[in-house]
């Protein structure tokens, strides 16, 4: 495989540093802003659709956790969460057992799935000293009454915040974090983009990486980031390679392991989509920042959201957005990355590859865990899936 | 095995007589298109509302049950897996897709293609993939009543208005559909039925605190399911139940019960392994075990403690229900506390919990369940595994052996306590 | 007259042919084998240059070499490597271009593959790092009950009531083996249950790839008459095993190598 | 003196242990056989073998509990009890402040979780697949050409393990082959092969409440490069008794001496276990 030879030092500093953060799991960086902040607190979150609004503007550091990869040997969290679970519960588990997170104050989860609901509340019992709380995300979109409901929801775990910081919250607070995360969103929307016309300029796992370190800084710096690397990619000098264009799908909640994305890019492809966090974005479009913000995000999640197995919108089902997206990102295939025992997942393959067959689009499943360390397998089997499309 | 382990008296031919009803009522609107069918889960089910409709409710999970019951649930879910499900997926979903791609049905009857599909997500997110998937299947219309999950002790006010508010729309959107006027004051009578029905099921889950328990609340609480969710909002409900109370209530006077001398009291937890059903029974029976109480029991409603529907507040009762009174949307530490009580009150020597591979629901987090009821409570605590659809994750002579080594250590215990205290 | 070779390293044997195109017909003119061993360079040569003798044409003559296998990447002079489940799916649409679905059964590892008209792969299912259902199997079963392996097919074609083996383990199977042998069951019937066994399991691996048609099935247990009867009378399916149904990945490597090859040279003559 | 024996017709080898209650307990012989493929002619011959070695008449033997895959086998038992029982028992009474017990046999391993009364609170096995068990180990040394007895301390001496890419039994034989062919010494093959199993034993036992004062049991208990290996791995010491291969026996010999003590008459014992036997 050609490496480009020539990478510039400066980004590759950026991506080392985001390398570290994800890896690293004492949360040093949490644990850093703590110490410089005295008295202010850390939340952390279940992966997806959380509101960090609401965590930014009482004041605290909203961290988004997926899993430990596989940087952590299980020794309870099998024995609680037993076979047929996914990874990322047992690691999650794992790491409070094992005393990694403590720079969190809190931990928000949500109706994503069962296991992970589960998990909320096995926490709770097993780290009592620990805020923990469960945000029922509406599964309704088509009522009326669902917005309103939502932002009852968020308003409850508001009061909660406020209480853990001792910091009221404003509507002006709300309307600043809205904006931030809005301003950074806009940017991973930006760096997805690029991706999809330019995908020589930024491999996939550089653009996850960047995404990833999100997760763990504040968003300030995070921004900033951002707004650097977005421009160091455009001028670098990458010379077009003979791959397929795909789009990952499954890979919304447990993450893959770093060097799968890098196996899959090098055994021919160039991902031009993905999901992994959801890219982070969580809404097609900015949350406006005006009106009742509380109103705004609840509205934002029931009505702009970006669809996802773990998301249910009867109104426009998600393999109509799936093929949307390969579509937009003109992908020549689709790529499941799926986790292993990840359910919502698993059925949604059945009518994702229903509809991709009808709209006569390629695809192959792999399945993968967290803690995978050998890629023979899955090696082979992506490079005969582009063999298969590039050969007549 | 020569144990007698199962009572039969009238109850189980009514109970025979009302489900065959039931699938009757299925059939003829297979075929003529009347009456109504509304498609719905047993976790939260609102029969109430049907009422209102003259319409009748189709439970998915009772045709899954029925097949794996009848050793003919393997066909249906590798048909299901032939269509890209995973192993790893809810094999009761499986299997009703199954049923349908292949047009089965466990009583040969036929089954209509519902009026309505209504997802009552009450904390399985399987369900709203079951039904969006059945929707996509047969084109039926689908309608999804999100219920908040039990994440505060008690149930918010907003929860119950938003319930409320959905149940509103369920009915406008069955008046669209069906064409028929809502009536309200027959939704209240079968709120009503519903009350009095309750109550009854109430008492009998409350005889099994007697030593010996006249009917094992596990396998012989499954039989009276069925007619507790297709008729408890009618009045032929309400006689069914009086007959079951006043039977087993003269059981238990008569000092009868399950076992001639009833040796363990357990309290189950999980579903049971329903491919394997009289093999599992088999094994608690051979220990002349009974079950005082089960969670499983529980997924369609949690009366032993209270709840009633109430007609004076139709949709709020009902919505309540949906909210707080089944083990399916209630969470994790609700569900210890509840068997602590069981175990308490019911007066129980072990814990079973069965983890159901297929069931995230029930299953994810078993093992800090156990955790909690050997470490922190020091009750015995047994924890097996298998699925309740498919038949090939039970391992026959693993399960009897862990059951055997259980039921060992048990006997064990109570004779060295026998001992220490002569 | 273009002249490539296709080397396949397996985990049990590596295997090459030499072929050579002529008139736009290309045509298999030398095959050799080695065992694999540790140096897949090593065993790469060794076959290589057997079927070179095998076709008298000197190494130099070779145009382009491909490899496969999962030594694909160890063989140092390779011009291209490709997986073995592409070169399976073109090998074996050349021997027998009717068919759509192919079976594999080597040493370690069992593949089910679906194919287009055209020789693409469309859909492939494996199962490895399982020694149930491989040759492996069948090699240790038979080192048991004292058979040499080129007659394992033969003896179980002539089984009259099979055995079949319960266990899904390898091992735990080798128990029930013995079992059957003291119990006095015959070796023809103890086979015949293994190859049922084997064919069981591929059935299940077919399901996923959406067999349609006759089954084209290779790869060195393909050798074993007994396995094709118990694939066709089990699955209820037309077997076909091509000759020298071993070689087909690297047969396939090799046409694959005649296409880069092609395509190389329409470049060059556009671009002078 | 009471006397009662306990057999444990395992997978692999076939263990009876003879025991009597003279006001204190003691074994009075072992045997030992290889199960073969006639299971109730194993539990015959490991049972005569044990009354000789005892100098006793079977006659004198006044209770037999069967344990083990093959317990339903023996004709001539008077109770069964699951091997998982036994082994607790057995662990429970040989070494009393065992809380864990790690057995490993030929075809399984199992890691159960044990009481003050030596009764069981828990247990895994793995029962499906033979990686990581004493065959795995058998086979190895068959490849190597050494005996079972000398693969442990072989396995002592390795400084640099090699990893293996399976813990498949069947395929770790071509792993060994292609060290050997590349000149690895077979010191190093084995620490490396004993290391895999620890870690997959491991990994098993750790479903279970893993607590301090492990015992190891079974047929691999009596290879020092396996508890070493798992001593490794689990960052711990375990206790191993001269009886651990005959746990089992010794666990279901004390279960038959309980059933001849009369004043144990309890509950479900006779009426149960006597017609179960049928099974
Ligand atoms: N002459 C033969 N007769 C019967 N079976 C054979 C013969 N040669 C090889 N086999 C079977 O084929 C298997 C090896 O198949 P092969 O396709 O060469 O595997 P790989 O490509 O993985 O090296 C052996 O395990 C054995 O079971
Ligand atoms: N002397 C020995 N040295 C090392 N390992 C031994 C020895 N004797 C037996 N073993 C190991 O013990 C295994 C048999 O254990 P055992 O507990 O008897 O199993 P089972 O109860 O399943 O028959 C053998 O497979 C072997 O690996
Ligand atoms: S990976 Fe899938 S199953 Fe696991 S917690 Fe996330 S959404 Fe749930
Ligand atoms: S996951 Fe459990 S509750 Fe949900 S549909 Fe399946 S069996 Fe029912
Ligand atoms: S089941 Fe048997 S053959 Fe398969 S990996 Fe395990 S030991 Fe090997």
């Amino acid at each position: 495989m050609i490496m480009n030879t020539v990478l510039d030092s400066k980004m590759e500093r950026t991506f080392d540093k985001c390398r570290e953060l994800l890896e690293d799991l004492q949360f040093t960086a949490v644990r850093e802003w703590k110490r410089a902040q005295p008295g202010r607190k850390a939340v952390a979150y279940f992966p997806v659709y959380a509101p960090v609004e609401l965590i930014h503007a009482a004041g605290m550091l909203p961290v988004g956790l997926s899993g430990a990869g596989d940087r952590l040997d299980l020794q309870y969290a099998d024995a609680r969460f037993g076979s047929f679970i996914c990874s990322i519960v047992k690691t999650t588990l794992e790491m409070g057992m094992t005393e990694h997170l403590q720079p969190f104050d809190g931990f928000l989860f949500s109706s994503i799935c069962d296991s992970a609901r589960n998990l909320c509340f096995v926490m709770k019992r097993n780290f009592p000293q620990m805020y923990i709380d469960f945000i029922h995300l509406p599964h309704n979109p088509s009522s009326p009454a669902t917005p309103p409901f939502l932002a009852a929801e968020y308003r409850r775990i508001l009061t909660c915040l406020e209480q853990l910081s001792g910091h009221k919250v404003s509507d002006d607070d709300l309307r600043n974090s809205i904006s931030l995360y809005n301003r950074n969103r806009a940017l991973i929307r930006e760096l997805y983009a690029l991706r999809a016309t330019e995908p020589q300029l930024v491999r996939a796992w550089e653009s996850y990486l960047l995404v990833r370190a999100g997760n763990l800084l504040p968003v300030e710096e995070h921004t900033k980031m951002l707004e650097d690397a977005l421009q160091e990619l455009r001028t670098r000098a990458l010379k077009k390679r003979d791959s397929i264009r795909v789009v990952v799908e499954g890979s919304f909640c447990e993450q893959p392991p770093l060097v799968l994305i890098r196996m899959v890019e090098e055994a021919g492809c160039y991902i031009v989509g993905d999901d992994f966090t959801l890219g982070q974005t969580w809404f097609e479009t900015d949350v406006p920042a005006t009106g009742d913000p509380i109103l705004e995000l609840a509205d934002s999640y029931v009505n702009r959201s970006v669809y996802s197995s773990v998301r249910h919108d009867f109104r426009k089902p998600r393999w109509t957005a799936l093929v949307e997206k390969v579509k937009a990102t003109r992908a020549d295939a689709v790529l499941f990355l799926i986790a292993k025992f990840c359910e919502p997942a698993y059925f949604d393959y059945v009518p994702y590859k229903q509809e991709l067959e009808r709209a006569g689009i390629p695809h192959l499943q792999l399945e993968f865990e967290e803690k995978l360390f050998t890629f023979d397998r899955v090696r082979t089997e992506v490079e005969t899936f582009v063999e298969s499309l590039v050969f007549d | 095995m020569s144990e007698k382990t199962e009572y039969r008296g009238s109850i189980h031919q009514s109970q025979k007589d009302l489900m065959l009803n039931w699938y009757e009522q299925l059939d003829r609107a297979a075929t003529t298109g009347d009456p109504p069918t509304v498609s719905m889960m047993i976790s939260g089910n609102c029969v109430e509302l049907l009422e209102g409709f003259g319409a009748v409710p189709l439970y998915p999970e009772v045709n899954a049950l029925q097949l794996a019951i009848r050793h003919q649930s393997l066909d249906p879910i590798l048909a299901a897996e032939d269509l890209g499900y995973a192993a790893d997926n809810c094999a009761y979903v499986k299997a009703d897709i199954g049923c349908m791609l292949k047009g089965i049905t466990p009583t040969g009857g036929k089954l209509p293609t519902p009026t309505l599909i209504l997802c009552n997500f009450v904390g399985c997110n399987t369900y709203l993939k079951w039904f969006e998937h059945t929707a996509k299947l047969t084109g039926a219309p689908l309608y999804v009543i999100d219920v908040p999950f039990m994440r505060t002790d008690e149930p918010r006010k907003e929860d119950v208005e938003y319930v409320v508010r959905q149940l509103k729309e369920t009915v406008e959107k069955l008046e669209q559909l069906t064409r028929r006027k809502f009536d309200y004051d027959r939704f209240r009578q079968a709120v009503d039925c519903s009350r009095r029905s309750e109550d009854l099921w109430s008492q009998i889950k409350h005889l099994a605190r007697s030593t010996p328990s006249p009917f094992d609340a596990y396998f012989d609480a499954i039989t009276l399911m069925g007619p507790l969710y297709v008729y408890r909002a009618k009045p032929e409900g309400v006689e069914f139940f009086e007959t079951a109370l006043a039977e087993l209530q003269a059981k238990r006077d008569a000092g009868h019960g399950v076992y001639e001398r009833e040796h363990y009291r357990l309290v189950m937890e999980g579903p049971p392994p329903y491919p394997y059903f009289r093999t599992f029974r088999d094994m608690f029976a051979k220990w002349q075990a009974c079950a005082v109480a089960s969670t499983y029991s529980t997924v369609g409603g949690l009366w032993e403690f209270g709840f009633r529907h109430d007609p004076d507040h139709p949709f709020e009762s009902v919505a309540l229900h949906m909210i707080e009174q089944n083990v399916t949307n209630r969470n994790y530490l609700q569900r210890y506390e509840q068997i602590r009580r069981y175990v308490e009150e019911w007066n129980a020597d072990g814990v079973i919990i069965h983890f159901v591979k297929s069931c995230r629901l029930f299953s994810a987090g078993q093992g800090d369940m156990r955790d909690y009821f050997t470490k922190q409570l020091g009750i015995p605590t047994l924890y097996i595994e298998s699925d309740l659809e498919d038949p090939r994750y039970f391992a026959e002579a693993q399960t009897k052996n862990r059951i055997d080594a259980f039921f060992e250590a048990l006997e064990h215990s109570k004779a060295t306590a026998l001992r220490g205290s002569a | 007259m273009p002249l490539v070779a296709g080397i396949d390293c397996g985990t049990s044997f590596t295997k090459a042919v030499v072929l050579l195109q002529e008139n736009g017909t290309p045509r298999v003119i030398g095959k050799g084998r080695a065992r694999s061993g540790v140096n897949v360079d090593e065993a790469a040569n060794q076959a290589l240059q057997q079927a070179l003798n095998d076709a008298v044409i000197n190494r130099s003559s070779l145009e382009y070499v491909s490899c496969t296998g999962f030594g694909r990447y160890g063989v140092s002079f390779r011009d291209i490597q490709v997986t073995e489940i592409t070169t399976a799916a073109r090998g074996a649409h050349f021997a027998n271009p009717a068919s759509t679905t192919i079976l594999d059964i080597g040493g370690q590892c069992t593949r089910a593959i679906g194919i287009t008209e055209t020789g693409k792969v469309k859909h492939f299912k494996s199962n490895d790092k399982c020694a149930a259902g491989s040759g492996m199997f069948i090699q240790r079963a038979a080192k048991y009950l004292e058979v040499p392996l080129e007659q394992v097919g033969d003896l179980s074609l002539r089984a009259s009531h099979p055995q079949p083996i319960s266990s899904v383990c390898a091992v735990l199977a080798e128990s029930e083996i013995i079992n059957h042998v003291s119990a006095g069951v015959t070796v023809e019937d103890i086979l015949r249950g293994i190859h049922e066994s084997l064919a069981d399991r591929a059935g299940s691996l077919l399901k996923r790839v959406e067999m349609k048609g006759d089954l084209t099935l290779i790869g060195g247990v393909a050798k074993q008459a007994g396995i094709v009867k118990a694939i066709e009378d089990r699955l209820k399916v037309r077997v076909h095993v091509p000759k020298d149904c071993d070689f087909v990945c690297a047969l396939g490597a090799a046409l694959l190598g005649l296409k880069r090859l092609a395509s190389k040279s329409t470049v060059a003559a556009e671009a002078s | 003196m009471r006397i009662a024996s306990g057999v444990d017709v395992g997978s692999t080898q076939t263990k009876a242990v003879m025991m009597s209650d003279n006001g204190g307990i003691n074994i009075l012989a072992r045997a030992l056989v290889d199960t073969g493929a006639n299971v109730q002619r194993a539990a015959e011959r490991a049972f005569d073998k044990c009354c000789a070695e005892a100098g006793i008449q079977t006659g004198d033997v006044g209770f037999v509990v069967g344990t083990g895959y093959g317990r339903y086998k023996i004709a001539f038992g008077n109770a069964q009890m699951t091997e998982i029982s036994c082994h607790a028992k057995g662990a429970g009474f040989l070494c009393p402040s065992t809380r864990t017990v790690i057995d490993m046999g030929g075809q399984d391993s199992k890691a159960i979780s044990v009481g003050a009364n030596g009764e069981v609170l828990d247990f895994v096995m793995n029962d499906k697949c033979a990686a990581g068990t004493g065959r795995f180990l058998a086979n190895a040394a068959e490849v190597m050409g050494i005996s079972l007895d000398e693969i442990g301390p072989l396995s002592l001496r390795g400084k640099y393990p090699v990893k293996l890419a399976t813990v498949c039994t069947v395929f770790v034989e071509s792993d060994i082959l292609s060290y050997l062919a590349q000149g690895k010494k077979g010191e190093d093959i084995l620490n490396g092969v004993h290391l895999a199993i620890a870690k997959r034993t491991v990994s098993l036992a750790r479903r279970i409440n893993l607590e301090p004062e492990i015992t190891m049991t079974g047929g691999v208990a009596r290879n020092c490069g396996m508890v070493h290996a798992l001593e490794e791995v689990l960052a711990r010491k375990l206790q191993i008794s001269p009886d651990a291969h005959f746990m089992g026996a010794v666990g279901a010999a004390l279960f038959a001496l309980e059933k001849l003590d009369q004043s144990f008459e309890f509950g479900t014992w006779k009426g149960q276990h006597a017609t179960s036997g049928g099974h």
